[in-house]
């Protein structure tokens, strides 16, 4: 049974610690702007972090035409074959949470990937706000209660 | 480079110049970054002697080499300068999100000389810089002049500014960031608004590298598992913020309450933390890679002082509380919300109102000058002299130089509770005698952050040591100093220190630069800050007989409570601290010492 | 697992290949170091630039293929650095440098391989290598706005005709797949101009970020067959989605 | 009778402020509150396994630690007992 | 056999003999040469629409033969041998006589579309030197007094 990645906005005070941890492990420096995790500041100190929601029929995945995204059957997690990137960015547009990057850097798509098992933002989120748990009922009632709140955005922008 | 970014940005308002250069390597190793390394360059490029509110001071903005990082609350910058108030070199610090994102913009420290003839603010943007006219923000308040910076760069920017206290020269104005993080002491929200230039804005998309990935990433997982652990770090603060102390402090008898009077405030649980978090406080917010969050969000729903806000910090809630003899939680909530947006330091402020107090009460200010009555207690006096010094209105402009001139003003020089001038902070000297070593001889006027004896006399961290001894307090206090000194230069948050020292930090700082820093050398490289100060001090005109308390502390036994009849005894202890420190009889470095610092 | 494999002597070492794998694949398993430059993972291989030559031996015989389109399994033995290789690949980075000579990534990747421009060689200042990764990454989209044009010397790639490409949607995946910056965007206000056609880049309603062509946003709302944000950038749907979800609990943290 | 304060987390574990207590001596004033109040008191202030580390107990404003009679400190009427969890800040 | 033909050729007519597939691209582009003596850019769009593939790809092969032209040529297309031994026998001069006559130089096409001029460089009709071809007419020993004459016949 794989992990799924879970956000509790509530919980987060805002530290960026996932931002920093995420740009530490892929890019080797702490550098938030180029980090797959980013957290959202608001007024009187909400901050909500947000990063890929790992969907279950990717709207990045359904526009790559290179196969250079690919939904991982075992792991659930939506990985990104940088080389196989020819840089169109459909996959950043179609995304509707705005989940998904390009680095001009590396000239490749760039998203969350569960830091292939051992996400790094769950690891050193002080709070608990990320936390890396195993997909079951309660777990996926929690994020479908997340997800559902998203869909209404969607609606929202959509309309 | 690794830790440090490697550069340094230079901004002449006079002529508009902006430069870069290369930060210096060989002085960050020794003066490690941040206040330490900023005050460095502050002493080799003015000259002690001169104005604060000159054009040939200085204002750096300066960022350690763990800002930025994961390191434990790795969110600090200074903002190093020769201070207005006390006339002594000034470092302030702060937290949030501006100091990383300097990093992140490339520099490790931005030196701002000269002075502009018209309001500018400095817009970062990597190695973007540019010099933009602040016409239509100058006396914008900080949320709203923050507001517009953003829209009108990039939203998500940060933003460092002062607000109308520093345009107008407030000698004890602060600089704030993120809308509520403050550099608030000594002044240096001043020396900004002398400058005339109203803010940094930064955007930064670049990084922070370490030396050794591996090692670095242990030791920060180290110091913080050590964090989580302690109920200071993972439990007093997050859910009371700092006010958990106004309880302690009054039950251990040295709450400054009326102007230092007293020890003890008899409804301090009315101000305290236990009730702000029952009432007051909305949610915790951290700063940058924090993991004790001691932020807090608050709010006065209702009534005449309703406002939303952050804080207020126990020191705030100290100067317009019991300093004041204010217990209206809500009136103390309101001004130190002022003084956010004024841009001014509500520890001098309301400890300045508190010496305006005793003066209307001994009858030296009257209350047609005063616009009202000034009796201790009076809350409305606390808001509306907080506005009236932020914009120098009426006895507004008297309070605006800071208690010290006010009180010689009135010819009572001894009524200001300060040391060089500048206030005392939350904690009283005659029942706490360590604190008030500490304050005798910080380098910045009266400070609790330069030292922080409180740990261990009060709270018993690392150690117990009573209050009331005298013998070995120098040479805590010497250790102390050396460790915030360095502490500060990192770019991490002091309070990581209730739970983390210097093997800690030296093991995240050698891992981050790839400089080894043996505990030895880090501890050495806090003396060296600390005598370099001392050195610029000296330079600047102060003296041996600067490092003294107000006489009230020696002469006048605490009034009332568990402290009732002690008096300090600084000058007991201060010959010892000289010597342990390495300085001669009259507080001078001697050239052994200076040899042996690599400062001669 | 069960498929049947074959083996094959790279430089002295065996290795196992599978039916249909092709050998330059094989070769960056086995991390031997290949120039390549219209190679791309993504895309079709074609062999036009020739740089992954390789010497085989199939059957008894001895020759130079192109290993991004050679099947692994047609031969026994393979010579990645031979001196016929390396010969071959001088000609061939010669050749490159002749006409791509005054471009600084090319100077670079045969610089690599220790090739200099020679000085007696005559130069054209092209930027395109004729590698065909732009032509290809267009087509793979399913789009094909632009192909290569007459042959020879007179090759080039463009869009037919050199008229601005009626079916280009302005997504710039072309120049950013170029391995030699030949291909020229340029982005002014809200204008995207691109193959001689200027495209009407959308702006964020909110931080007015212009982010994609309306050309490409429709492109992929027929993709999928599904509604696409055309309101707001990327960014800005991950604020928006930020905020509906601070409607959630605000309340303080509890003591444990 | 002795006063005794309670403050912070303190305060959450006993429910109250403040209430008054007759004993002779710190230690049965601290051991009444232990069998009153339960195991989340004896681990943060005063249990079987003693003082703990994590309390600040100040009689009359000084530190227990600091008193020479320590635990055997004795109690009179007036007495104020304030017990705090570790805290710090500033 | 190639010659003038309406402006209003039956595309759907002449489509119908391939099969809508890119392999019938080639053959298809011939025919289509065959009927306007060149390949407009209007009939090329509607083969790619016809076969389903991309115009660049229409274009690329279009481009690549040379028996392909996307140019508007003659209805007669002359060509010119330049061989070795048509050199030796004249053929510079009857060039020039034809250049003179047409107002064109090779590659060109007179402005009524009577003529385009080419050079080939051997018909393998040595023996008849100096040579030149009108559609699939040879004409050998040619001089260029005999020029204005064989063009007259060609087309009055």
């Amino acid at each position: 049974m794989s992990n799924i990645l879970l956000i509790s906005p509530d919980r987060c005070r805002g530290c960026g610690s996932c931002e920093l941890a995420c740009s530490f492990k892929h890019e080797g420096e702490f550098r938030p702007a180029a980090a797959r995790i980013s957290v959202l500041r608001f007024k009187a100190g909400i901050s909500v972090p947000l990063t890929c929601l790992q969907c279950d029929e990717p709207y990045c995945m359904a526009v790559c035409k290179t196969g250079a995204i690919v939904k991982n059957e075992v792991s659930g997690v939506v990985e990104v074959d940088g080389d196989k990137c020819i840089g169109c960015r459909m996959c950043v547009m179609a995304c509707p949470f705005g989940n998904i990057n390009y680095s001009i850097a590396t000239k490749q798509a760039v998203k969350c990937d569960y830091c292939g098992g051992e996400p790094e933002c769950a690891l050193w989120c002080p709070e608990q706000a990320i936390e890396y748990v195993p997909q079951d009922t309660a777990t996926l009632g929690r994020k479908k209660d997340y997800s559902a709140r998203f869909a209404r955005l969607v609606e929202e922008v959509g309309s | 480079m690794y830790g440090w970014v490697g550069k340094i940005l230079r901004v002449d308002l006079t002529s508009g110049k902006v430069s870069t250069e290369p930060l210096n390597t060989s002085l960050a190793r020794k003066f490690i970054g941040a206040r330490g390394l900023a005050e460095k360059i502050l002493r080799d490029e003015i000259a002690p002697d001169i104005d604060p509110l000159s054009a040939e001071n200085k204002l750096i903005f300066a960022t350690g080499p763990l800002t930025g990082t994961l390191a434990t609350s790795g969110s600090r910058y200074n903002v190093v300068t020769k201070g207005p108030l006390t006339g002594t070199v000034a470092a302030s610090n702060s937290g949030g999100f501006f100091g990383p994102e300097l990093k992140y913009a490339g520099y490790d420290l931005v030196i701002i000389e000269g002075k502009a003839n018209k309001p500018m603010y400095l817009w970062i943007y990597n190695d973007k810089v540019k010099l933009r006219c602040a016409e239509h923000l100058w006396g914008k308040l900080t949320d709203e002049a923050t507001d517009l910076l953003l829209e009108e760069t990039d939203p998500e920017a940060k933003v460092s500014c002062i607000g109308p206290g520093g345009e107008n020269l407030v000698l004890f104005a602060g600089i704030i960031n993120d809308k509520h993080r403050a550099a608030g002491r000594t002044g240096v929200g001043a020396v900004m608004g002398s400058k005339k230039l109203k803010a940094i804005v930064v955007r930064g998309t670049g990084g922070v590298k370490v030396a050794d990935k591996d090692a670095f990433r242990e030791a920060v997982l180290d110091a913080r598992a050590k964090l989580k652990a302690h109920p200071v770090t993972s439990g007093g603060l997050p859910t009371y913020g700092t006010n958990v102390l106004i309880n302690i402090l009054n039950e251990a008898g040295s709450l400054p309450t009326y102007n230092f009077r007293t020890g003890y405030f008899e409804t301090a649980d009315k101000i305290s933390g236990e009730t702000m978090a029952d009432t007051k406080y909305v949610r915790n917010k951290a700063c940058t890679a924090c993991t004790i969050a001691c932020g807090q969000v608050s709010a006065v729903k209702s009534g005449p002082y309703a406002v939303a806000g952050e804080g207020p910090e126990y020191e705030a809630t100290w100067a317009y509380g019991s300093q004041c003899g204010v217990d209206d939680v809500d009136a103390i909530i309101k001004a130190n919300n002022l003084c956010d947006q004024l841009g001014i330091d509500p520890i001098t402020m309301g400890s300045t109102i508190a010496c305006a107090m005793e003066l209307f009460e001994e009858g030296l200010i009257d209350r047609e000058a005063a616009g009202l009555a000034l009796n201790f207690g009076n809350a409305e006096a606390i808001v509306k002299l907080t506005e009236d010094a932020g914009y120098k209105r009426g006895l507004g402009a008297e309070l605006a130089e800071g208690s010290y001139r006010l009180a010689e003003r009135y010819g009572r020089p001894e009524l200001s509770m300060s040391v060089k001038k500048q206030e005392m902070p939350a904690y009283d000297p005659r029942g706490i005698q360590g604190i008030g070593l500490e304050y005798a001889t910080s380098n910045r006027g009266a400070c609790h952050v330069r030292g922080y004896l409180i740990s261990p006399e009060i709270l018993g961290i690392p150690e117990k040591l009573d209050p009331d001894s005298i013998d070995e307090k120098p040479g805590w206090l010497k250790t102390f100093q050396d460790l915030t000194a360095a502490l500060d230069s990192t770019g991490i948050c002091l309070f990581t220190t209730f739970a983390i020292g210097a093997p800690e930090i030296a093991a995240m700082l050698s891992a981050a630069t790839g400089v080894e820093y043996t505990v030895d050398d880090f501890m050495q490289a806090g003396d060296r800050i600390w005598n370099l100060e001392r050195l610029f001090n000296l330079e600047a005109g102060l003296t041996a007989a600067d490092d003294k308390l107000p006489p009230r502390m020696i002469e006048e036994p605490i009034a009332t409570g568990p402290n009732k009849g002690k008096v300090s005894k600084v000058p007991e202890m201060m010959s010892k601290y000289y010597q342990v420190r390495g300085w001669d009889d009259d507080g001078v470095p001697t050239g052994e010492k200076l040899a042996e610092l690599g400062l001669a | 697992m069960d498929k049947p494999t074959s083996s094959l002597n790279v430089d002295g070492k065996e290795v196992q290949v599978l039916p249909g794998e092709l050998l330059l694949d094989v070769l960056k398993k086995l991390g031997v170091d290949i120039p390549t430059l219209c190679n791309h993972e993504g895309l079709e291989p074609v062999g036009s630039c020739r740089l992954c030559i390789v010497e085989v031996k199939e059957r008894n015989r001895n020759r130079l293929v192109a290993s991004c389109i050679y099947p692994a399994q047609r031969a026994t033995e393979v010579r990645t650095n031979s001196p016929r290789v390396k010969a071959a690949r001088q000609f061939l980075f010669n050749l490159l440098l002749a006409r791509n000579g005054d471009n600084e990534s090319i100077r670079q990747l045969a610089a690599r391989y220790g090739i200099v421009r020679s000085k007696r060689l005559p130069v054209r200042p092209d930027k395109c290598t004729l590698c065909l990764r732009c032509v290809r990454a267009c087509a793979t989209q399913g789009i094909g706005a632009i192909g290569t044009s007459f042959r020879g010397r007179q090759k080039e790639v463009g869009p037919p005709f050199g008229d601005p490409p009626e079916n280009c949607i302005g997504c710039a995946a072309c120049a950013r797949v170029c391995p030699a910056g030949a291909i020229e965007v340029k982005e002014k206000n809200n204008i995207r101009e691109i193959w001689g056609q200027e495209f009407v880049l959308v702006r964020c309603e909110r931080c007015g970020e212009a982010f994609a062509t309306r050309k490409q946003l429709d492109w992929i709302e027929k993709e999928l067959g599904q509604e696409v944000d055309k309101k707001l950038c990327p960014r800005c749907r991950q604020r928006a989605q930020a905020e509906s979800m601070t409607k959630v609990g605000r309340n303080k943290r509890e003591v444990n | 009778m002795a006063t005794v304060r309670f403050f912070a987390t303190i305060r959450q574990l006993t429910g109250q402020k403040e209430t008054s207590l007759r004993s002779d001596t710190v230690q049965e004033l601290l051991q009444a509150l232990a069998e009153k109040h339960g195991v989340g008191f004896q681990k943060a202030v005063y249990g079987p396994g003693g003082l703990s580390d994590e309390a600040i107990i100040l009689i009359n404003g000084r530190h227990l630690e600091h008193l020479p009679a320590g635990l055997k400190t004795k109690l009179e009427n007036e007495d104020v007992v304030a017990i705090f969890p570790l805290v710090g800040g500033g | 056999m190639s010659g003038l033909k309406s402006e209003n050729i039956d595309l759907a007519q002449l489509f119908s003999r391939y099969s809508r597939h890119s392999s019938a691209l080639l053959g298809l582009l011939l025919d289509l040469q065959d009927e306007y003596n060149y390949l407009p850019k209007k009939a090329l769009k509607e083969v790619a629409a016809y076969l389903g593939v991309t115009l660049s790809q229409v274009y690329s092969v279009a481009t690549f033969y040379k028996s392909l032209t996307l140019k508007p040529r003659g209805r007669h297309i002359i060509k010119v041998c330049l061989g070795t031994a048509c050199h030796l026998r004249g053929a510079p001069q009857v060039l020039t006589e034809l250049e003179n006559i047409l107002g064109i130089t090779p590659g060109g096409t007179t402005e009524d579309l009577k003529f385009s001029l080419e050079t080939v460089n051997c018909l393998g009709a040595c023996a008849l030197a100096p040579v030149m071809v009108i559609d699939d007419q040879t004409y050998g020993e040619v001089t260029p007094n005999r020029v204005q004459e064989i063009i007259q016949k060609v087309e009055p």
